[in-house]
């Protein structure tokens, strides 16, 4: 599904943020993304999502290589992959009802198929009652909330979330992981980039551990207990 | 295609003022042309009517004989210049001068005035050098003795020509390059405005096709709006003019259509260049 | 203060595009009004050159005596409305009409022309009202022909300066009024540009005088751009009408320098009053 | 320091965010707010800033009352506190540098002494190194740092932070945490709204618990270990 090969990402002036990193993520597979703020965690979802392309090596996504992929491309490849970001990107002058649609209506959806599923995804992140509000009138976490559910709307094969818990209390933190987590028990991969350790702990995934742009620790190679003890354990 | 049009007026709607300023910089800028074309309609019918009237008149010397003068109007309608030749005889010339004279017409009590050789121009001769030299040629008659043809008149009225000429090309032109920057300015203040909706749009997956849709809309509608509205300014100034000054010939129909295409055109292309440098910025 | 004129520069620097609208338009406004301007400064001269040529010709009947051609002289002369009265023997209006008449002067060969009464009227009493009154009262005379004094070229003459004083006044209104909403529009895009900059002023603490400044700086450098840029314009067109048109005059340095500051003031005032109606929203 | 006195917030569309709260922060105090999502903490350090008014009751900070003062004595009110946004509100097209500067300058501070203000900051936060970056070529945890600089650039007597740690990983998150308890120690109160329970079990600092609006538990009032067993503990 997802897979990095000796992937080097150089930033004009800041350097070096992701040095000679190789993964592979299966179908339906669910991936934690973890380590210190500057490790380079945001930066191979956007890679991911082709936000930026590598400098050196490939990163391929459902078959598509980042090296031959056309600009034209892209969207199309997009449309199969949902993305929460870690600044959430709504539309400020729109309702939250409609920021879901929208991305609905982009990828030309039938007009009568819409309603109904924003009103769905709506109840399963627990905002219908803020449909008609607009993103400034929600607290951080609700406008959180709004962006997964926005993720969700065109039934991904990948998930990209970048600390979508970030803003979010221990309870609704659990319930939007079992939300991700019902998802990608239907077949969509899932990579979430997350510092919240407890989360990790009880959640028994594979992770994958970054430091100064390097993986440092991924469970699927060692069934070590390096830094997420439960990781692999039963 | 629904969305495109739904958000091209959102746009009109979100910012109508900078939507009325571009609708109104097409408008001024097709205006202009408008006007300057209806200018030039004018002075070209203009001169055409007053080029009829250039004539070169030779004073013919007093007790010249007929025969002489005849055989004279023979080879000069014979120039290839030439559109028709006549004598005037000394009463036509004094009822003529009364005629044209008009206020003063009856201090003329008993002026005589002498005969003469009347030539007009064939159109295409009128220019001041092939007037001068048709009459220099005429002049070497020896029974001719003086030739007037107004040379003044004609070199100011093609002076005047030239210049309408030259004004009205650098003036479009100005107000054409203002106009394309005003277009660009305001699709990339658009074009930033929405750079938030744009990235988000990429982000769920919307074409570039998609993305730039309604902003092309959005320009043919301002540059359609924008072309009535320079027809409506064009025919108004058209009629305050004709009632108040002189009257003046408006447009064919066929060109006022292609004015507003024009602006619909100016509107789109403006769109189309500017968003797409534009888009790979945001 | 130093804090704000960078702001002020930086909003040049980051909207270069915008920045140039603004100051052409100010500039077009004001050009507007300076040709306008000119205009009317160049036809109140023109009308008074020519209004100072309004005389009106009584022909005096042929044989008449001189005593009561001289005592009439006397009556006109102490009319309130006549500057000066003079008698125009035959001889003379041979001579004058030959003059006048330029191209066609030595048709006349023995032209018999009447003897006349010119008057030429005071500054103030040369409207086609008062003309034709005195004209009227002259001709009560017995001994008086004809009395001539060109009512249509009188009449026309006023009813040009009617029309470009109108159409000067409409224009210039008009422009004024673009130029004021594209001010505030361009005002009021400023603001939303750098309503993430404002709020950020605000939350550490900047007061709403420090958070204007930067925009009225900018706005009194445009409008100072803007009117220089404008005074540029008119002088360049002023010079090329006066090149290959007519010689027409230039305003006065004061007024020239008061056309800057009006620039500067459209600047200030417009910024003023958009930022302080805009800041409330962001 | 901070008096809030019966305080009902409501908004036009979401109808009431706060009930009721009543609760004072003496000079030198450090709270953490916390509860779950939409509990109304973002609201509390809103009106705390004056960036809203309460519909009923009466906010007093530092002796001056949201009843009584008028609009353009806010700002001087302003510059004695600093505040940490939950989105972080950085300008996104000056350095990290200048964004902390500006904030110096906008209050009149000498130019001589921005400098060597603006280099001590970054060095507290950790980010001595990204002090010529853009905001938007920093990671999130490295914006929310820049974030946290600029809020101590005016030396505050109040500090008022918004899951300032939200975005950081465990490390980071203490080193951020020791900084807000240091400049505490020299006396500016802060209030801090956080979800992260491990902190301010950690912590034993006075903790305010809110939900729907309401305070259901404050620290200061009962010696109770209902939500942050180690808070009064010594
Ligand atoms: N667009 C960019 N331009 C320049 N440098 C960048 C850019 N994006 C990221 N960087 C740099 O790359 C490094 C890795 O950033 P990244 O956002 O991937 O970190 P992260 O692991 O997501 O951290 P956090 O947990 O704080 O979000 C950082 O040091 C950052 O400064
Ligand atoms: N400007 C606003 N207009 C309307 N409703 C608002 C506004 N700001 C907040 N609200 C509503 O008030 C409630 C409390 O919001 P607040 O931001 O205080 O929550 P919070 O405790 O900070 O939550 P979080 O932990 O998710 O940031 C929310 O339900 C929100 O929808
Ligand atoms: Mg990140
Ligand atoms: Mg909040």
């Amino acid at each position: 599904m997802i897979r990095f090969t000796h992937v080097f990402k150089e930033f004009p002036r800041t350097g070096l943020a992701l040095q000679d990193v190789s993964f592979h993520v299966a179908k339906g597979e669910f991936v934690f993304l973890t380590g210190p703020s500057g490790a380079g965690k945001s930066t191979i979802l956007k890679l991911v999502f082709l936000e930026e392309r590598p400098t050196k090596g490939e990163v391929k996504v459902s078959g598509v290589s980042s090296v031959t992929i056309r600009g034209r491309d892209v969207p199309r490849l997009r449309r199969k992959m949902g993305v929460i970001f870690q600044d959430f990107r709504l539309l400020e002058d729109r309702s939250v009802e409609a920021n879901i649609a929208f991305a609905l209506e982009v990828t030309g959806a039938p007009p009568s198929a819409i309603g109904p599923k924003v009103s769905r995804l709506l109840g399963q992140v627990g905002l219908a009652s803020k449909a008609t509000s607009l993103p400034r009138e929600l607290s951080g976490g609700e406008q959180q909330r709004v962006a997964i559910a926005r993720a969700l709307a065109n039934d991904p094969v990948v998930l990209i979330a970048d600390e979508p818990t970030g803003n979010l209390d221990e309870r609704a933190t659990r319930g939007i992981f079992q939300l991700l987590r019902d998802i990608n028990a239907n077949g969509t991969a899932v990579i979430m980039a997350t510092h919240d350790l407890e989360l990790i702990r009880r959640a028994e995934c594979r992770t994958i551990e970054m430091n100064h742009g390097a993986i440092v620790f991924d469970s699927a190679d060692q069934a070590s207990t390096h830094l997420a003890p439960g990781a692999n354990s039963p | 295609m629904r969305l495109a049009w739904r958000e091209a007026f959102l746009a009109f709607r979100r910012a109508p003022v900078l939507s009325i300023l571009s609708i109104t910089t097409i408008a001024f800028s097709l205006f202009a042309f408008g006007l300057f074309g209806l200018v030039a309609l004018n002075i070209r019918r203009q001169l055409s009517q007053l080029e009829e009237r250039v004539e070169i008149r030779a004073f013919v010397v007093d007790g010249t004989n007929a025969e002489a003068t005849s055989a004279a109007l023979g080879d000069i309608a014979s120039f290839p210049e030439v559109l028709s030749v006549k004598l005037v005889s000394p009463e036509e010339a004094l009822l003529r001068a009364r005629r044209e004279l008009g206020e003063f017409s009856d201090v003329f009590e008993a002026g005589i005035l002498p005969a003469s050789i009347d030539v007009k121009l064939k159109e295409g001769y009128r220019d001041p050098a092939t007037v001068s030299a048709v009459a220099g040629r005429i002049k070497n008659y020896d029974f001719i003795d003086d030739v007037r043809f107004g040379e003044e008149w004609v070199q100011k009225l093609y002076r005047i020509r030239n210049i309408a000429t030259i004004a009205g090309a650098v003036l479009g032109l100005a107000f054409a390059g203002v106009a394309v920057i005003i277009i660009g300015s305001t699709i990339r203040m658009a074009v930033l405005a929405r750079a938030r909706e744009i990235s988000i749009m990429r982000v769920v997956g919307a074409t570039n096709g998609f993305i730039r849709s309604p902003f092309l809309i959005e320009g043919l509608l301002k540059g359609t709006l924008g072309g009535l509205l320079a027809l409506l300014l064009t025919w108004l100034a058209n009629s305050l003019i004709g009632k108040f000054v002189f009257s003046a010939e408006f447009f064919d129909p066929k060109y006022a259509v292609a004015g507003v295409a024009a602006g619909a055109l100016i509107g789109l292309l403006g769109s189309a260049f500017s968003v797409g440098r534009h888009l790979r910025e945001v």
